[in-house]
């Protein structure tokens, strides 16, 4: 059995290099690899590159990388919920090339896909078009512009998910998939931290999110929080 | 004239038996709460859900159920969990009947600008460059002006675009109106109480009565 | 509850006409749609185009079609196994499209996620590249030639899943995904046969391989056979 | 001189610790017998297996778990099932560390033809040009020459190509050879009993000795 798994996020990341490109999974809160945000802060890397759907908040997920000033770029669809964010981006400290939801998540697929580009027809007429190369295709009936966008291919990938084996296996639980099986899938190298480690064998293997073959490294997490930011209510009944 | 749930019940009639509805965040959210009992739709929320139900009750908030408005929420049966990549696959394959949303400005061309206003701290366009660049089928649900008493529906948007020729209906508090191909907004219907006179007087574009 | 059941395989295929492209899941005869393709031989539909990744076995799978001289063109991998398609192309009567078994499921991909094209390597400075467009892209670190290639859109995709609810989600068992799932989410329209149909909420929302929004006709096959095509046994211990 | 089983059992030690590894049919699919019990290995069948184990005993086939090669097989722990989307991605992705597969001929350049004979019936390359065009690693395990006595490895190829400039080492009943990146077969080792002339004779494309 190929054994992957180490004891914490801090010797998971030890490759991880300040500079380096590295993708977080998340969406806003949900989903996001506590652990290993934490072990980025504890040995401070800095001039980070993160592409993540979102920036966290002020005082948590990569809202705290932000405190700390240790990205110099952020790529990302929606970064509203961080007044530190804002301050360095309007500042000038901060990089921001904000790109659309659909486009981040499928150029991040065509990193794992070994697809180098792909076509979309987000931001077609918008100036996220700008400087890209436009070209028409026919299809689904309809002859119309879309854009090339590069495949990601970040130097790490920085997942979490709800249970894990030793050799890398991993599954999502609920909306916390969204982007973590992608990134996982196109990581040059793909740590994942989980909830639950088990020994292979465990996992349904019909039924696995994220096969092992792509995840390098694979830990248990500690403590995890799991903060809400809209903590919404049906009225009683 | 229309309130806000208002505009949401009127949109809910668009819907139809069997959809699959993505709704944006706003009044789009509120459209969920006016859906007829007789019909059977399934929500996607582009994070990774189809099937979205209500509000949890107090205590039972689960974190790693959310909506895209980051909002807590629950499942029903059916329900589909998936990856974001698969989400915007669905929906620019053309899966989604029908995407209602927002808008700061839309014009007779059915351009649409929703995401950014110069000077302002931009927050970012989200899913909806994706939403509106391939749903077949998008209606806005919007003031008809904005705060300054501005027409939101114009001969061409000022702020900068979310998407071009793709809106096809637009919702007001002052009416119904659809976006012709040729352009133009095509007066569906007036809302109880609102004047022909006062829809001139609030729509800068291109009006076809 | 959307409820998208129909009672058999006749009726679901009610709509798919004579001169279609139809996508037909399986891997060899592992997977296969038995029912529809029995379906299709009962209506005698012809001149059908079929993109499949093998063409069945003389008779069994797609072989009936051929037998039936029901398929115009085959889509395909890999064809070895089947007399009468073999005469069949050499007689002319049957239009062959032979396609990297990696490009087929990437164009199909590429259908159901809306990408009108896709670049792959597969087949670079071969026949297969004659008449494509070749462009260099940098990947990997590589800078080599990609074949610029066409997304499919059947009109038709006829799958088999393992189980399946009534609104169309679909989960598979073992190598008998293989296909499917991915014919499953391009198809114009799909029709899934499946061994156990249930009600929605049965199948766990976490682990449903193929979400119902891309499936549009569900019914319970019957007397599924599943035949081997190489039964190998290792030694008796 | 090695027989199929040799030759298997050679290609098997060019095999790591913790790789993941793909095996064609034929000579291939026999080195898994050979594969040290020092070291983990997973093994891909590109139908959509990871952790492939080997075949069933008698009675516990199971139509649903077969190889690329259509045999019944089963699964390990840690085997995890896939569509042939995902399959081909991590292929070309370049998660696989080794793909060993067969030939008919391979050219001192790395061009290597095994899918096609002009005049005979094509049955189709599968999954052999995707393999080619995208694994880092690529070991061709082959008769050194075909059954006309003909050298397979050549200046050029003269069947139709399956890729080019892929394989980086190719393993004969003679010998083991680098195909290196200027081009030539470099001799690795020769196998027990042979001879260089041997070699030499049966070698039509450039040696380096």
């Amino acid at each position: 059995m190929i054994n992957k798994s180490v004891s914490n996020a801090i010797e998971a990341i030890g490759e991880v290099k300040s500079g380096m490109t590295i993708a977080v999974g998340g969406f806003g809160l949900c989903g996001i690899p506590e652990n290993l945000i934490a072990a980025l802060i504890a040995k401070n890397l800095k001039e980070l590159t993160c592409i993540s759907n979102n920036a966290g908040v002020d005082d948590f997920g990569l809202g705290l990388l932000l405190q700390g000033k240790q990205i110099k770029k952020m790529i990302a669809s929606y970064v509203g919920e961080n007044a530190e964010f804002e301050r360095q981006m309007l500042s000038g400290e901060l990089e921001v090339e904000l790109v659309p939801q659909g486009t981040l998540a499928t150029r991040l697929m065509a990193g794992g896909y070994g697809l180098p580009v792909v076509y979309t027809p987000a931001g077609v007429g918008t100036e996220v078009a700008e400087g890209k190369e436009v070209r028409k295709f026919k299809f689904h009936g309809v002859e119309k512009d879309y854009l090339m966008e590069y495949a990601f291919e970040p130097d790490f990938a920085l997942v979490k998910a709800w249970k894990g084996d030793r050799m890398g296996n991993l599954i999502y639980r609920g909306t916390a998939q969204n982007f973590n099986h992608t990134m996982a899938m196109c990581g040059k190298v793909t740590i994942a931290e989980v909830e639950e480690l088990v020994e292979p064998g465990v996992l349904d293997p019909n039924f696995i999110h994220t096969p092992g073959v792509y995840v390098h490294r694979i830990f248990q997490g500690e403590n995890y929080e799991k903060r809400i930011e809209q903590r919404t209510f049906r009225p009683k009944d | 004239m229309l309130d806000k749930y208002g505009i949401a019940k009127r949109i809910a009639k668009e819907i139809k038996d069997g959809y699959y509805v993505n709704l944006g965040i706003g009044i789009p959210t509120l459209v969920a709460n006016y859906i007829s009992d007789d019909i059977d739709v399934v929500l996607q929320s582009e994070n990774g859900l189809l099937g979205m139900g209500p509000f949890p009750h107090e205590g039972e908030e689960d974190p790693d159920y959310i909506n895209a408005g980051k909002q807590t929420i629950t499942t029903l049966p059916g329900s589909v969990f998936f990856d974001s990549a698969m989400s915007f696959g669905m929906i620019r394959s053309r899966k989604i009947d029908l995407t209602i949303l927002g808008a700061m400005e839309v014009s007779e061309q059915g351009d649409i600008a929703n995401w950014k206003i110069p000077g302002k701290m931009v927050k970012g366009m989200g899913g909806a460059m994706d939403l509106v660049a391939s749903a077949q089928n998008i209606i806005v649900a919007m003031q008809h002006v904005n705060k300054a008493g501005e027409s939101k529906l114009l001969s061409a948007c000022t702020l900068p675009l979310t998407g071009i020729k793709c809106v096809k209906k637009i919702v007001t508090e002052l009416g119904v109106f659809d976006v012709l191909p040729m352009g133009g907004f095509k007066i569906v219907e007036l809302h109880e109480g609102v004047t022909l006179d006062q829809v001139r007087y609030s729509t800068q574009g291109k009006l076809v009565e």
